[in-house]
């Protein structure tokens, strides 16, 4: 059983109690340990439940590429599932909870799936559950989705914050190990701006683990030297907790620095997503060591050996009294050495290379453990835990030739350097069959903005295993990446590391060499998908045969850990059951980010208030207060009515609409777009521009326009006023002003430069207040300034001057029909102005209104509006506005397109009124008009459809605007409209202008 | 994630703060065009693998057009320079093809 | 070939499996085939699948470049729906959802169609405006989907926050039918059908050439050899350019990157495909239990299956925003796939330039959805050489007669 | 008299102070700045030469800050841009120019602190070093999701520009991201 040990710990403090739970269970470790460390020391060996067969899992690994120990942690707002219990550091009153079991881990009903595993091999789903055709969403998929997935999900809003940071260095170094910080060194050296990440609180690796000592010394010691000469270094930052998650395009890199994860007290944000621009990026990310593929090797306390010998060395922790080790490689002999130096047993290794001669081995020999050579496990005894293993020849079958008492076996299959944010990229790999691996191919790296490789791997990363070749390795990387980016480093300090050295490795695939397809089914490769030796032989039996067939059918490396451990081995098996190489299997796409990230630190600070900017007019506070109901209106909010105590949306909209009709009614405009066209060019470019003839507008005048894509179909509309000879202010639509201005500038930058034209976007610049209704001007006759009568400031036009003190243009524009003034003033007096016209309106009952009174009033004048008679299919003629489309002009954005077929052809549906019969029936939102009338496809035919409907109390009864085929010749026919319900609404085509077509109200 | 250096204001920018506007010198077709011509300058875009010419937006910063050459496949970026050019530059064509032998060369 | 089902996985359990045949054949190319399809992707394989179902026609090859399924039809966000607002798109998408509610069955491959039903959320006004216009378009065009409120949202995804401080769900238009299936599944189950009608499937075969003599198509030059054809169909995605160049002609395409991303496995807490397109962003939850999480594509011509981050903030910020659970999951993996663009967003199915030549691309963000009745569509194009049926509007002269079918009217921008 | 700022002299103290800096008189002006009439009008109304590319120069006048090759933004009191704008439109007759008022139409921040640097570069991807963004030079990029521009001062001060309507959202973005407990480290 694993436990304690009395002594030993690099990374734990003794005298620091923590207290924690797991399942409830009240459990204690010490501070520096992991959660993983923890649950060994206090003797748990289970951890959870595998995928698909609901298999005990105990914790294989001591870092991120952990596929089993995962739980969910903590409660509420603060829960998060899929926590690897490798990499949380214990803190006081940690919560976690075994996952993917019911009702416990102990006993988990889903583990009758493992008895019936010899019927469910891989993609056995794709061959069943199809009879009868409903069964699988209403039987199977539901059964299938409820024993799959891992932790619960989160109810509640998360708790925590989170931010970005934008960093720009000259070199990123990804791994604090002894290689990154020799690579710091050299680069902080030459003055280099250096940022350094490392995923883990201690820095140095594994260095100290693997009792390598670098200029003849203890590792530790030249790492305490390092680092204290890095912190002093003003051009280098260090950066603990912070995992280098992804690489793309052109230099860019993302940190993922966790800041409170390991001590939930503390304030501030959790997680900080680190952007990173870097000229150079130096991976000095290390090696993950492979497991080895023998039956029976998913049962807990079946562990990495690099694993366990970490639980000793760091934490002080053994994983069981008597191991076995399994081993293809030297390095592996390090666990056994640190066994039985730490007091444990170990039982035998068996080596499955048939002549070993190693330091390694002579030490372990010598230290009186028990070598085979040539040998192999058979199979793992025990079922929630180990309790033995058959040995067997490594090139025989698998006859079990002895069975061995143990508690824990620790494997090696070899280590593989960890590639991932070379690869990212587009990096690409080489295999190394000597050393049995994917190394980074330096010939094909990942590409920068200037076409040279951005990306250098140095050190165990680079497929330098052993310690005296990797740090050197890594120096000299980073020397050749800062002379790329302009640098000249100097001779580097001699740097001496040693490690004892290390016999080849063999390529061992699987255990034993010819095991029989009975074991073949008993040997996971992925752990947390419960993918099998046999599996992957299947799939390629069955022609699944690209890797990435072979993934997708398997699932193989498709798990949290995206196959860190088993994508190697599954690659190997795969190449055997074709006959072919490994390099010509390949690898699969390595996708960021390294490890998973939480989705909050993707979104950063952007939630709640600061989710997305809202954009808010000089009025939008007063509006706030005084009852306004909001509606987006592009990013802006605009009020849709406002509400009184006591009335429905209905009431006061139609209040608001009487009143302003009958009286007067105050309207926030300052959303519109306005944009100032200036030059001698202009007129010529507003002609372009506008369908309609901009250029013989006069100073003074106002003049209502359309604009067109070039594409033909209508965009954008509004009022043009011409403030001097050479300057134009073009009003847009509320959601147009950026896109119009825009718009503007791409054709005098990119097309028109010869044309002496400036724009200038000023919509923010200005409040604008419309004051409307039968008496407005008697509202701003009582500000007094400016002479606002009709002879001096007719329909369609605009003065200059100040209206109650205040700096004022009003225009004479109407979008109601009613006696309308539209007065832009200074954004800064815009309330102020506001506040003078509801107090000066009060003898007039006067009110604010919001955009539905609007819109109504508009559509009772049979007024166009952008977005509901338009949704960017529509052009100008299929509205009747040919009158705005000029004939003088010999061309303008969107002329020719209008000529093709499709657009001059006479049964486009063109905008009528529409009355229905029973007046108090008004259309629904978006229905179409039918002539009962079925299509050859069987279609019900649509002859038209409904595009602007409301009732308007002006007329007390319900108005709407269509677009119907060959409409305009067919006033006072009646035509259906179904509705959703089944029903036919009868409604007569009439003329679009409901109310006061001579245009008597807006002319006085 | 992109880097571009704007001719404009001479910053090096993230993608972040630029827009892209899709292939450069498109020659505009207006009244009296025919429908293939109309075609072609609304909807046939060069869509290669490799060496493209391309408008962007300095739209965060400066707020000007300007054109690039950038590889579609490495998105490797050849050079950028004014928007108010009929062709590219001779002296980037030039780089290109010494960079990309095999090249076909600018096409309108 | 042998038939899945539960009897013959018991019965090759007690052969540990050893007896399973090849689920496609790995035939030798021939030098002469009716028809050729480059690309077998879903959509390729689906116009073979028809060709023959449909036609008779199986003197058919499929020639791929890679592995077949190994393009978008691998790469999607797997989701099922037709509530399209323009009849030419409504009719393709019906007819596809309706293939895809019995291909398990026709395919005799369980592609795990699962109509969960799927919901597009209306959060502004001109939204609910919108999805009440798609919702009484589909009634006519016999597309069952139906306008519901924010209560019934709540009530079929009850994970969903109704009031989003910035976008609150107003709405819904809601296509119960709707739903996900497996995306590989999808393509193995045609190849496997294609194979068995006797159709030869070449993998990692790159088309080099097309030859063509007096304006017709005569065959291809193969990295495995020439080949002669009466008909050949193109159906090879964001590809599509440059094999259209190799038979002389241009394509209003443009090929950007889309991407996607997944989270790690949790339990079942959402039984429905929910899409914002106010927010951009799309969410689902897999078998598997990863919620699939789509976004919006890169704003610049791409080829290389990998996307700009920025997209996937705004993707997230989106759902987290609608789905504040989201927020405590990690993110697993995330990646692009390269689609190809037409100038109106809708798929080009159509005859070309070269006579015997035909074309199926453009489908953009939205292939995966399509892949039968794209196959369909593309299979009675060839077989007839005429722009009819459920494909008649999808031809190239569209784009010069103006006749546009543009569904971002409603939709927005997500697929 | 009645004149406010999108702000409304908000203002927040974490690691950096931020507060409104109260209406400034800001003017737009394009036309072709290598001319001498734009120097001379320039000259005249801040007392500046027209700045390199990037700069932001000062007199006890006025400030003219560099926006773009044809774009500048001259700086004077707020009472005085009426009559700024007169002048200059006077002296720049038939010289093809825009001059527009936007003073209302933004809103200015003041910065102060010794974390500046690290607080913007939460939330903008421009380079913050003092290498690339010495003081003196204007930075036009975004914050977060929205267009600002920024200067240095001096080392501990700066002052930052966005529209207007969007005033509350930058506040509220930087007092976050100046929250005590959340500190970088980096510049």
């Amino acid at each position: 059983m694993s436990t304690r040990l009395s002594s030993g710990g690099r990374l734990i403090d003794r005298t620091k109690l923590v207290e924690f739970s797991f399942d409830g269970k009240r459990l204690t470790g010490f501070k520096g340990d992991t959660l993983a460390s923890a649950l060994l020391a206090n003797g748990q060996t289970l951890v959870g439940r595998s995928f698909k067969y609901h298999r005990p899992r105990g914790i294989v690994a001591s870092g991120p590429e952990e596929p089993n120990a995962l739980v969910g942690l903590g409660e509420g707002g603060k829960f998060e599932p899929n926590q690897r219990a490798t990499t949380t550091e214990l803190f006081n009153g940690l919560n976690a909870k075994s996952q993917n079991a019911w009702p416990s881990l102990e006993f988990d009903i889903g583990g009758v799936n493992r008895i019936m595993s010899p019927i469910f091999p891989a993609g056995f789903y794709y061959k069943t559950f199809m009879f009868p055709r409903f069964a699988w969403k209403h039987m199977f998929e539901p059964f299938i989705r409820k024993a799959a997935g891992l932790g619960a999900a989160p109810t509640e809003k998360d708790d925590d914050k989170y931010e970005y940071f934008y960093a720009h260095v000259d070199v990123l170094i990804v791994g604090g190990g002894t290689s990154g910080l020799a690579a710091a060194l050299e680069a902080g050296r030459v003055g280099a701006k250096v940022l350094v990440l490392e995923q883990t609180n201690t820095w140095g690796g594994r260095a100290p683990v693997d009792d390598v000592l670098i200029n003849e010394k203890n590792s530790s010691k030249w790492i305490k030297n390092a680092l204290s000469e890095l912190k002093k270094m003003p051009n280098v930052t260090l950066r603990a907790r912070t995992m280098g998650a992804g690489v793309y395009d052109h230099g860019w890199a993302t940190g993922y620095e966790c800041l409170t994860d390991h001590s939930p007290e503390k304030y501030g944000p959790r997680h900080r997503l680190w952007r990173i621009r870097a000229k150079r990026i130096i991976t000095t990310t290390g090696a993950i060591e492979r497991p080895l593929s023998f039956a029976g090797n998913d049962i807990p306390a079946v562990m990495l050996a690099g694993a366990v010998r970490d639980y000793i060395i760091d934490y002080g922790t053994s994983c069981g009294d008597v191991m076995v080790l399994a081993a293809n490689n030297d390095d592996a002999y390090r666990t056994a050495i640190a066994q039985v130096q730490a007091g444990l047993k170990v039982a035998a290794i068996l080596d499955a290379r048939v002549s070993v001669e190693g330091a390694l081995p002579n030490q372990a020999r010598k230290m009186g453990i028990r070598v085979e050579t040539g040998m192999a496990i058979s199979k793992v005894k025990g079922s929630k835990k180990v309790t033995g293993v058959s040995i067997c020849l490594q090139a025989g079958e698998g006859v079990p030739l002895e069975e061995i008492k143990c508690d824990v076996v620790a494997m090696s299959g070899g280590w593989s350097p960890i590639v991932h944010l070379w690869s990212h990229c587009g990096g690409k790999l080489n295999w190394d069959a000597n050393q049995a691996m994917f190394r980074p191919d330096p010939e094909r790296p990942p590409l920068g903005a200037d076409g040279t490789g951005f990306v250098v791997v140095g050190g165990t990363a680079n497929g330098c295993l052993d310690a005296k070749s990797s740090m050197q390795d890594a120096i000299s990387q980073c020397r050749k990446a800062l002379k790329e980016i302009g640098y000249k480093p100097k001779a580097s300090i001699p740097l001496k590391a040693f490690a004892e050295p290390e016999a080849p490795i063999e390529q061992i695939w699987q255990m034993p060499q010819g095991m029989s397809i009975k074991l073949q089914a008993k040997t996971f490769l992925d752990y947390q998908n419960d993918v099998k030796v046999s599996d992957v032989r299947l799939a390629a039996l069955e022609g699944y045969e690209s890797v990435e067939h072979t993934k997708r059918y398997t699932t193989l490396g498709m798990a949290t850990d995206q196959g860190k451990l088993s994508n190697i081995n599954g690659l190997a098996i795969l190449a055997d059951s074709l006959n072919a190489d490994i390099p010509n299997v390949g690898t699969t796409t390595f996708r960021p980010p390294y490890h998973p990230i939480s989705m909050g630190s993707i979104v950063g600070d952007a939630r709640g208030k600061l989710f997305k900017p809202i954009r808010k007019t000089p009025i939008h506070q007063w509006i706030e207060d005084n009852g306004g109901f909001f509606e987006p209106v592009a990013d802006w909010r605009r009020p849709y009515c406002y509400q009184r105590d006591g009335e429905s949306v209905q009431e006061a909209v139609t209040r608001e609409i009487l009143n302003t009709r009958n009286s007067v009614g105050l309207l926030d405009a300052s959303t519109l777009g306005k944009i100032v066209v200036k030059g001698p060019d202009a007129g010529k470019f507003l002609d372009m521009l506008y369908t309609n003839m901009m250029s013989n507008l006069k100073v003074g005048r106002c003049r209502y326009g359309l604009m067109c894509t070039e594409n033909g179909f209508l965009t954008d509309d509004g009022v043009v006023a011409r403030l001097d000879e050479e300057t134009f202010l073009c009003h847009t639509t509320s959601g147009g002003s950026d896109r119009i201005h825009t718009w503007m500038e791409e054709w005098l930058q990119t097309e028109w430069w010869d044309w002496k034209v400036y724009t200038a976007n000023v919509t923010e610049q200005y409040a604008q207040i419309a004051v409307v209704g039968p008496n407005a001007r008697k509202v701003l006759e009582k500000l007094g300034g400016m002479d606002v009568s009709a002879e001096a400031l007719p329909f369609m036009s605009f003065v200059e001057g100040k209206i109650g003190g205040i700096k004022a243009r009003p225009f004479r524009i109407s979008f109601s029909g009613e006696l309308s003034y539209e007065i832009a003033v200074p954004a800064s007096d815009g309330q102020a102005f506001w506040d003078m016209c509801m107090e000066a309106g009060v003898e007039y009952g006067i009110q604010p209104y919001g955009t539905e009174c609007l819109h109504v009033m508009r559509a009772e004048k049979g007024f166009i509006m952008i977005g509901d008679e338009t949704d960017g299919t529509v052009i100008p003629q299929d509205l009747n506005l040919q009158w705005a489309i000029s004939k003088k002009k010999d061309d303008f954005l969107g002329k020719r397109a209008h000529l093709r077929s499709n657009m001059a052809d006479p049964s486009r549906w063109k905008l009528v009124g529409l009355k229905t019969i029973d007046p108090e029936v008004v259309i629904p939102d978006g229905a179409y008009a039918t002539d009962g009338t079925v299509r050859e496809n069987g279609v019900k035919n649509m002859i038209g459809r409904v595009t602007s409907t409301y009732f308007s109390p002006t007329l007390g009864r319900s108005i709407a605007m269509g677009l119907i085929e060959f409409g305009p010749d067919r006033m006072g026919e009646i035509i259906d409209f179904p509705t959703l319900e089944g029903e036919i609404i009868k409604v007569k085509i009439c003329d679009q202008v409901f109310l006061d077509p001579e245009g008597v109200r807006q002319n006085v | 994630m992109l880097n571009f250096r704007c001719p404009n204001c001479e910053i090096t920018a993230d993608e972040t703060d630029l827009h892209c506007d899709g292939q450069a010198h498109i020659e505009r077709f207006g009244a009296g065009a025919s429908d293939d011509d109309l075609e072609t300058y609304l909807f046939m875009r060069h869509n290669p693998k490799g060496v493209h010419f391309e408008r962007w937006r300095h739209v965060f910063g400066c707020g000007k057009w300007f054109n690039a050459a950038r590889c579609t496949v490495t998105l490797e970026v050849f050079g950028t320079y004014s928007a108010q050019s009929l062709v590219p530059p001779k002296s980037l064509i030039n780089k290109i093809k010494k960079k990309r032998p095999e090249w076909e060369g600018f096409v309108k | 070939m042998k038939r899945y089902s539960a009897f013959a996985i018991a019965k090759n359990a007690l052969s540990h499996h050893q007896g399973w045949e090849r689920a496609w054949a790995k035939p030798q190319m021939k030098k002469e085939y009716d028809a050729v399809i480059v690309g077998a992707g879903g959509h390729g394989l689906a116009t073979a699948f028809y060709l023959g179902k449909n036609y008779g026609i199986t003197n058919v090859a499929i020639i791929e470049k890679g592995w077949l399924g190994g393009g978008n039809t691998g790469r999607n966000t797997t989701i099922i729906r037709s509530n399209y607002l323009q009849d030419p798109s409504a009719a393709i998408y019906e007819k596809a959802r309706s293939l895809y509610e019995t291909m398990s069955q026709d395919l005799n491959y369980n592609v795990m169609f699962s109509p969960r039903g799927v919901m597009m959320l209306a959060q502004t006004e001109a939204e609910i405006r919108g999805y009440k216009r798609t919702a009484h378009a589909n009634k006519l065009q016999g597309v069952k989907t139906e306008y519901i409120g924010p209560q019934k949202v709540k009530d079929l995804c009850p994970i969903i926050e109704l009031s989003g401080p910035r976008y609150p769900v107003l709405g819904a238009l809601w296509q119960p039918r709707g739903g996900t299936a497996r995306h590989d599944a999808v393509a193995w189950g045609y190849a496997r059908a294609c194979s068995e009608m006797g159709m030869d499937i070449i993998q990692q075969c790159e088309v080099t050439g097309v030859t063509q003599s007096r304006g017709k198509v005569t065959g291809l030059q193969t990295s495995k050899g020439d080949i002669k054809c009466k008909k050949l169909g193109i159906v090879v995605a964001g590809n599509s350019g440059h094999l259209a160049e190799m038979a002389g002609f241009r394509l209003p395409l443009e090929s950007v990157a889309l991407q996607a991303l997944v989270s790690e496995p949790i339990k079942p807490c959402m039984d429905v495909v929910v899409m914002a397109n106010t927010v951009h962003g799309y969410m689902s939850q897999s078998d598997k239990g990863e919620m699939v999480i789509g976004g919006g594509t890169d704003g610049f011509n791409n080829y290389t299956q990998r996307g700009s981050f920025h997209h996937l903030e705004e993707t997230v910020r989106a759902l987290i925003e609608t789905f504040p659970m989201v927020s405590r999951l990690k993110m697993l993996r995330h990646w692009g796939g390269i689609v190809d663009v037409t100038g109106d967003r809708s798929p080009i199915i159509s005859k070309t330039p070269l006579s015997g030549c035909f074309i199926n691309c453009g489908w953009g963000t939205g292939g995966f959805k399509a892949i039968p009745g794209s196959g369909w569509a593309m299979a009675e194009l060839m077989a007839k050489d005429e722009q009819t049926g459920l494909g008649a509007q999808f031809g190239l002269n569209r784009f010069q007669e103006g006749r546009f079918i543009d569904e971002s009217v409603a939709a927005g921008v997500a697929h | 008299m009645f004149s406010v700022t999108g702000l409304n002299g908000a203002s927040s103290n974490g690691s950096i102070n931020v507060k409104d800096a109260g209406l400034i008189g800001m003017i737009t002006l394009r036309g072709d700045l290598k001319s001498d009439a734009i120097a001379k009008v320039i000259k005249v109304v801040t007392g500046t030469n027209i700045p390199d590319q990037r700069q932001c120069v000062f007199t006890s006048k006025g400030a003219t800050a560099w926006m773009s090759p044809d774009e500048l933004l001259v700086m004077v009191d707020y009472e005085s841009v009426d009559a700024t704008i007169a002048k200059m439109e006077k002296s720049l007759q038939g010289v093809h120019s825009l001059i527009v008022n936007v003073s209302d139409a933004r809103a200015v921040f003041e910065l102060t602190g010794s974390s500046i640097r690290d607080v913007i570069s939460k939330g903008s991807p421009a380079d913050m070093s003092s290498k690339i963004l010495p003081v003196g030079e204007v930075r036009r990029t975004r914050i977060a999701q929205l267009a600002v521009a920024f200067w240095f001062t001096s080392d501990t001060t700066a002052r930052l520009v966005c529209f207007r309507s969007v005033a509350g959202y930058v506040m509220d973005w930087l007092e976050n991201a100046s929250e005590k407990g959340s500190e970088v480290g980096f510049h």
